[in-house]
């Protein structure tokens, strides 16, 4: 657990690494329901309510409680950003390193699909994704994922590329270890440093995509919540019902916050090159 | 007389508490004009770090002097305490008095500019040359430390010139304002050996043409002989061997253990 | 020169490879032009009305066919008929491609101009408040998603200072460059705000990494004033990794195009995709595609 | 596809643009702004409101609806069924030219309808006109329709501008869809899709002399951004759909809101042919849990009137004598219990996503108040075309509509409720009394009888309700003080625009 330590000692680590913390704890509470009011239920007699006592960050067009409803929906924009960036990791590595130690065919083909894909305009991608598939919290997942796959490609082919030619990857060949164990052992433990921070940083872009994609109706679909569709529901009622759109907005800025400075204090941490720059 | 320069009681830190963590404890020497002072140790006991604080470039590492006096005679007579003097006036010292070399010629150049350029750059901040003025005066200094075509030459950039070459640039940098003391930081170390004892006869060569003073920073014992007037043999952060080259027990003061 | 002539021999895969993927993903998504154009009425249609509206629409051809055509299309430069502009989707493209292109560059600049003095200041004033302060304002850039900040600043514009920028119509820059920049930068800030944030996190780590090298120290032994190391000898250094990124970012930019392009009404490359996508225009949406990658 | 002849087109952009006859230029031009745009300019084929908008201005058919929904004339002063009403008479306005000049003859009527009658041009209202046999133009101003029977909705039908008249020229030609060549009170100067539509007077137009010297129309996709542009007199006058929107605009004191009750109906479209709903008890059951006036407040923030299928005044009835309009929970609990469904099932239920902006929170609505009788409701929002798809499929379990109203409640209902309807198997229900019943409304040509018989319908359909009509909302035009004169009209027609006057 040093990690953590170093992180906390790290002076953006220390802040971003409470927000996250904190985050994550707000979304287990919503996913298990220890939330001030039923998020789906519509007290509608209670519609447009500003911020009161009972209704800590007011109600919206329906007469769901707009707090209970934030916790729900940092949970959902947790998972699609988690899952997605997972996805697309897990999809990154396979495809980057296979580039990267096969070469040349595997390597031309595999970086000229990314090439394709990463020609798309992002929000296109995900656009034709869901259209065909249909909208959904998956799709949304699926899509981002998508979207992020060729960077994280380029991200593990780059390193991996010059870790094959380093001598510990050959000393390891000399003890006859497999090619898979020195792919899994030595490459993958080597790459963790860039991943970590293109994973953090992803996150936060994770977040702003989903955000995105419900603006755009493709998003989580009603009455599920997720921090981009309240906001996209609360475009048309800025005036009415500010705080409809003010809790939302902040709830993503400052959660994208947390990530980026997260990916900071990471970068600095893990990355030896800079290990001795200042912070 | 007084000399040239003349270091007393330099202490020098590193970090948020520089006191707790002191690097240099209390050096002292003394430069006149066209003298050489080599001073000599091992990696990390502390010779660069007191070179760098001579001209205060230290502060920018993130050194601080803690305490002590490091006067310095200017070209108009005047003597200054460069330890306390304000970063204003030490930068119109650096450069126009007090020249500096470092060890990496490769990397001590910038890798955008062509080096005409960079030593012209001297010329108009310290003697205000136009731009044409200032490229002859730099063909004149790359020709005083024997660069040929030195013309042809001016347009090239950093990584077309082999370190030697790199090096005279370098010097000629240094030199380009005639300034009363030459900082040399290790300047030879990254060099070839044949291409070494070239910069060392340049050094010596333009030391006796200008009345220059010489600090010559190295860890190589064998150099000193052949360059220095004076020795100053420091270890870990304080000197223990001060006087004329070539006494025995200089020898003896370099701890077994730097030789394998 | 290999990098060179190896992106000039797969520039033309890649674009095939895009060309192939739109193709077949607008046809996967359900819903044709017809229904596009007539809506719940397309379903009064008799087979025989139904059938001449394919025809017109060129959908009764096989999927294979149409893409051949489309293919031999582009080979003497026609990209087929728009069905929604009823104009060769060319003259669509080349007259919204400007917008986007110019909303792309301007947020370019404004990231640049407000970016990297904000990074150089940043990195000079290391660890000081001053860089926290410099760095978070970077980091809340970062993360407003872009839609907020443009609700925002319509709002904000049209209630407490009476004035906005047009709207709806695009005044090319040729035509009244004053009318054009401020129609243009309102959006122009909005996309580039974003991407300021990440020019200022780029800039800072890259000043701060080039002010510890060896030929700033000999700057500075040199006597070099303090202001023109930073912008005279660090500064240009800078600049490398600041624009291969941008380079890559700009890609980006078409994508926050889409929704500044929505939301300040431009009609843009961008909307016009989405417009496309939405009305099921194959061959705009086509044609489309592929321009957008040439920009990128 | 030959290469359509835009040059004209592209040259009056040009000149339009080089004009700069952008806005604010005389202060006579109207700027004027909506959030969706025409899809096409060919009138026989849009269906589209926003492209009828657009059209409506340019091009006349050959009678129009006014504001009080009668028939008014327009190419044709005069008309009238014969005695056994196989034949429709009408009379041409001897003045009625098109924008070249040209005078609107019989020729150009007759060459219209047989253009939409042919299935080659794919006309969307050719089934409302099935029962023209054969046109006759004995002189130069009348033209008789010859019909196969009695068609008393073929007036109303003729009123709408898919049955614009165009010049035979054109038809021939075959621009019409590219080229715009109306007798309306407008000319379309220019049209850049997605973006704005610039329209000048007609000096050739029957209808005598139009308020202003112009329109400029800008597309604003974003509803705020429209508010924005007209609290900044961008423009002067806009049209609305969001009712979240629409409500802000009173706000200011130089904008005025003109709500208009409109025919288009919202309603909860079941599949009463699969799953628990073929039990006509459980639909009952529906119509009794849902509270309309619940929906309307919440969704709607009020911004409507609570209906029953009949939405055009001439014909609607006081829904509150209809099955259910007041919500009886109790009611439909027994009901559910009768059909053996007293644990509820589960269904799913399609939606547009914005289409109407209000979808997905009427949607939310309704599946919270069919919760309190077990019915476990999943809401699938998708994008427009996709939703078009499947609804003209009729996949669905439960379907949130807006649909297209009519003066007439044949040509409004004949496409669901009779048995040869087009939609029918989108209904997803039929039967002999309602077949029987559009019949007799088709030929019954006293309009006292003709009440009944859709009172009658309209009665039955509630009560079998294989749909659940909720309400018809507003359509909204604001605008600020320098514009007067507007009067709106219940079909959305902007056909008002023409007597508008813009001040200074």
């Amino acid at each position: 657990m040093t990690l953590l330590r170093s992180i906390f000692a790290h002076p953006s680590g220390r802040i971003g690494g409470t927000i996250v913390a904190l985050y994550l704890i707000i979304a287990i509470m919503g996913l298990v329901g220890l939330t001030p009011h039923d998020p789906l239920m519509q007290f509608r007699i209670d519609r447009l309510h500003a911020p009161s006592a009972t209704y800590w960050m007011g109600t919206d067009l329906l007469g769901r409680d707009v707090a209970s409803r934030l916790m729900i929906g940092i949970a959902q924009s947790f998972i699609v950003s988690f899952a997605s960036v997972a996805l697309a990791t897990v999809l990154g590595i396979v495809l980057g390193l296979t580039a990267a130690w096969f070469g040349s065919y595997w390597d031309g083909t595999i970086m000229r699909a990314m090439d394709v894909l990463l020609a798309f305009p992002a929000i296109l991608l995900a656009l034709l994704i869901i259209t065909i598939v249909g909208p959904g919290t998956w799709t949304s997942v699926m899509a981002i994922a998508f979207v992020y796959t060729p960077i994280f490609t380029r991200v593990v082919r780059g390193p991996a590329l010059s870790l094959k030619t380093r001598e510990f990857v050959d000393a390891a060949r000399t003890f006859g270890s497999s090619r898979t164990y020195i792919l899994s052992r030595h490459m993958l433990l080597n790459l963790v440093a860039p991943l970590t921070v293109q994973v953090t940083l992803a996150l936060a872009w994770a977040l702003l995509t989903e955000a995105g994609l419900s603006f755009l109706g493709l998003g989580t679909q009603p009455p599920q919540a997720s921090l981009g569709l309240m906001l996209s529901e609360a475009r048309n009622l800025m005036e009415m019902a500010p705080w409809l759109l003010v809790f939302p907005a902040f709830a993503i800025m400052i959660g994208i916050l947390g990530f980026n400075l997260l990916g900071d204090a990471l970068r600095d941490i893990l990355d030896p090159r800079s290990r001795g720059a200042v912070a | 007389m007084s000399h040239l320069l003349s270091v007393s009681d330099l202490h020098v830190g590193f970090g948020k508490d520089p006191v707790a963590n002191e690097v240099v404890h209390g050096i002292g020497f003394t430069l006149d004009p066209g003298e050489t002072l080599a001073i000599v140790g091992e990696s990390g006991s502390g010779k660069s770090v007191t070179a760098l604080s001579v001209n205060r470039l230290v502060d920018f590492g993130g050194g601080k002097i803690t305490g002590g006096r490091i006067d310095f005679t200017l070209g108009s007579g005047a003597v200054i305490d460069l330890a306390a003097a304000p970063e204003k006036e030490l930068a119109a010292i650096r450069g126009r008095e007090i020249g500096m070399i470092f060890q990496e010629p490769m990397t001590s150049l910038n890798p955008v500019h062509a080096i005409g350029e960079q030593i012209a750059e001297s010329f108009r901040l310290h003697h205000g040359l136009t731009g044409k003025q200032a490229m002859r005066a730099a063909i004149d200094a790359l020709e005083r430390v024997r660069i040929p075509d030195a013309a042809r030459r001016l347009k090239y950039h950093p990584h077309q010139l082999s370190g030697g070459m790199l090096q005279r640039v370098m010097i000629a940098t240094a030199l380009s304002c005639n300034p009363r003391l030459l900082i040399a930081d290790e300047p030879t170390t990254a060099l070839d050996v044949t291409v070494q004892a070239q910069i060392l006869a340049l050094l010596s060569e333009l030391k006796r043409e200008s009345e220059m003073g010489l600090v010559f920073i190295t860890h190589d014992i064998g150099l000193v002989a052949g360059i220095a007037d004076k020795v100053m043999v420091m270890q870990n952060g304080k000197a223990v061997e001060q006087g004329r080259p070539m006494r025995c027990s200089m020898i003896r003061s370099i701890p077994i253990r730097s030789i394998f | 020169m290999n990098y060179l002539t190896r992106r000039l021999v797969t520039f033309p895969v890649v674009m095939l490879g895009v060309s192939v993927l739109v193709f077949v993903s607008i046809r996967l998504v359900p819903g044709d032009a017809i229904t596009a154009m007539l809506g719940t009425e397309a379903g009064l249609l008799t087979p025989a009305q139904r059938a001449s509206l394919e025809t017109y629409f060129g959908m009764d051809q096989s999927w294979f066919g149409q893409y051949w055509h489309w293919l031999g299309g582009v080979l003497q430069g026609n990209l087929g008929i728009s069905v929604t502009y009823g104009r060769p989707v060319l003259d669509v493209i080349l007259r919204v491609f400007p917008l986007t292109l110019e909303l792309a560059l301007l947020s370019m600049i404004v990231a640049l101009a407000v970016g990297l003095p904000a990074g150089v200041y940043a990195a000079t004033h290391a660890e000081r408040p001053s860089d926290l302060i410099v760095r978070i304002v970077a980091m809340v850039g970062q993360s407003t998603p872009s839609f907020v900040v443009a609700l925002l600043a319509i709002y904000a514009l049209s209630v407490w200072f009476g004035v906005l920028p047009a709207m709806g119509t695009f005044t090319p820059l040729w035509e009244d460059p004053l009318k054009n920049l401020a129609q243009m930068i309102l959006p122009a800030l909005t996309l580039g705000f974003a991407f300021a944030a990440a020019v200022t996190r780029i800039s800072r780590s890259a000043m701060l990494d080039i002010l510890s090298d060896d030929y700033i120290r000999t700057a500075r032994a040199k006597g070099v004033p303090a202001r023109s190391v930073i912008w005279h000898h660090a500064l240009p250094n800078a600049l490398i990794p600041v624009v291969t990124v941008s380079g890559v970012e700009f890609g980006y930019l078409l994508g926050g195009a889409v929704i500044v392009e929505q939301v300040f009404a431009l009609p843009g490359l961008g909307r016009t995709v989405l417009d496309a996508i939405l009305q099921r225009d194959y061959a705009l949406v086509q044609g489309a595609c592929c321009s957008s990658r040439l920009i990128s | 596809m030959g290469r359509p002849r835009f040059k004209n087109l592209v040259s009056a952009v040009a000149v339009a643009a080089a004009l700069g006859a952008a806005f604010p230029a005389t202060a006579a031009t109207l700027n004027m702004a909506w959030s969706q745009d025409a899809t096409g300019l060919d009138p026989h084929k849009q269906t589209a409101f926003s492209s009828l908008r657009l059209l409506e201005l340019v091009y006349e058919p050959l009678v129009r609806t006014d504001s009080d929904l009668n028939i008014a004339p327009a190419v044709a002063t005069s008309w009238e069924f014969s005695e056994d009403g196989q034949t429709l008479t009408f009379k041409l306005d001897a003045d009625a030219k098109f924008s070249n000049g040209n005078k609107v003859m019989t020729s150009d009527v007759k060459a219209s309808f047989e253009r939409i009658l042919n299935e080659e041009t794919g006309a969307s209202a050719r089934a409302n006109f099935l029962s023209i046999e054969s046109i006759d133009t004995p002189d130069d101003e009348t033209v008789v329709f010859n019909l196969s029977q009695p068609d008393v909705p073929l007036l109303t039908a003729m009123s709408s501008i898919n049955a614009a008249i165009l010049p035979a020229g054109l038809i021939e030609a075959g621009m019409i869809g590219t080229e715009t060549l109306g007798s309306g009170p407008f000319v379309l100067d220019s049209w850049e899709p997605n973006s704005r539509e610039v329209l000048s007077v007609n000096e050739n137009w029957a209808g005598g002399a139009v308020g202003v010297d112009g329109i400029n129309i800008s597309v604003l996709p974003d509803e705020t951004a429209i508010l924005a542009a007209l609290r900044t007199d961008q423009v002067d006058f806009a049209l609305i759909n969001d009712p979240l929107v629409a409500t802000l605009v009173p706000s200011n004191p130089n904008l005025s809101l003109n709500r208009e009750p409109v025919l288009n109906y919202h309603v909860l479209q079941l599949n009463a042919e699969e799953g628990a709903m073929t039990e006509e008890k459980v639909r009952q059951a529906i119509s009794c849990a849902i509270d309309r006036q619940d929906v309307l407040d919440a969704a709607l923030l009020g911004e409507g009137k609570v209906t029953g299928p009949l939405t055009m005044p001439a014909y609607a009835s006081d829904p509150s004598d209809l099955l259910c309009y007041a919500p009886d929970l109790e009611k439909a609990k027994a009901l559910m219990a009768e059909a053996g469904y007293e644990d509820g099932f589960s269904a799913s239920v399609i939606a547009a996503t914005g289409e109407p902006p209000t979808a997905a929170a009427e949607a939310q609505v309704i599946q919270s108040q069919l919760a309190e009788i077990g019915i476990d409701l999943e809401i699938e929002m998708m994008e427009l075309n996709v939703y078009i798809d499947r609804w003209l499929k009729g996949d669905f379990d439960m379907a949130v509509a807006l649909n297209g109203g009519r003066t007439d409640p044949y040509t409004m209902y004949n496409r669901y409720w009779t048995k040869d309807g087009n939609l029918a198997h989108v209904a997803h229900y039929g039967d002999d009394m309602l077949d029987s019943l559009m019949q007799q409304g088709r030929v019954e040509t006293d309009p006292e009888k003709r009440k009944e018989i859709f009172a009658e319908f309209s009665k039955h359909i509630t009560d079998v309700s294989p749909w659940i009509w909720l309400y018809t909302g507003y359509s909204y035009t604001a605008a600020n003080d320098k514009v007067s004169g507007f009067e709106a009209n219940p079909t959305g027609s902007l056909f008002g625009l023409s007597a508008v006057t813009v001040g200074e």
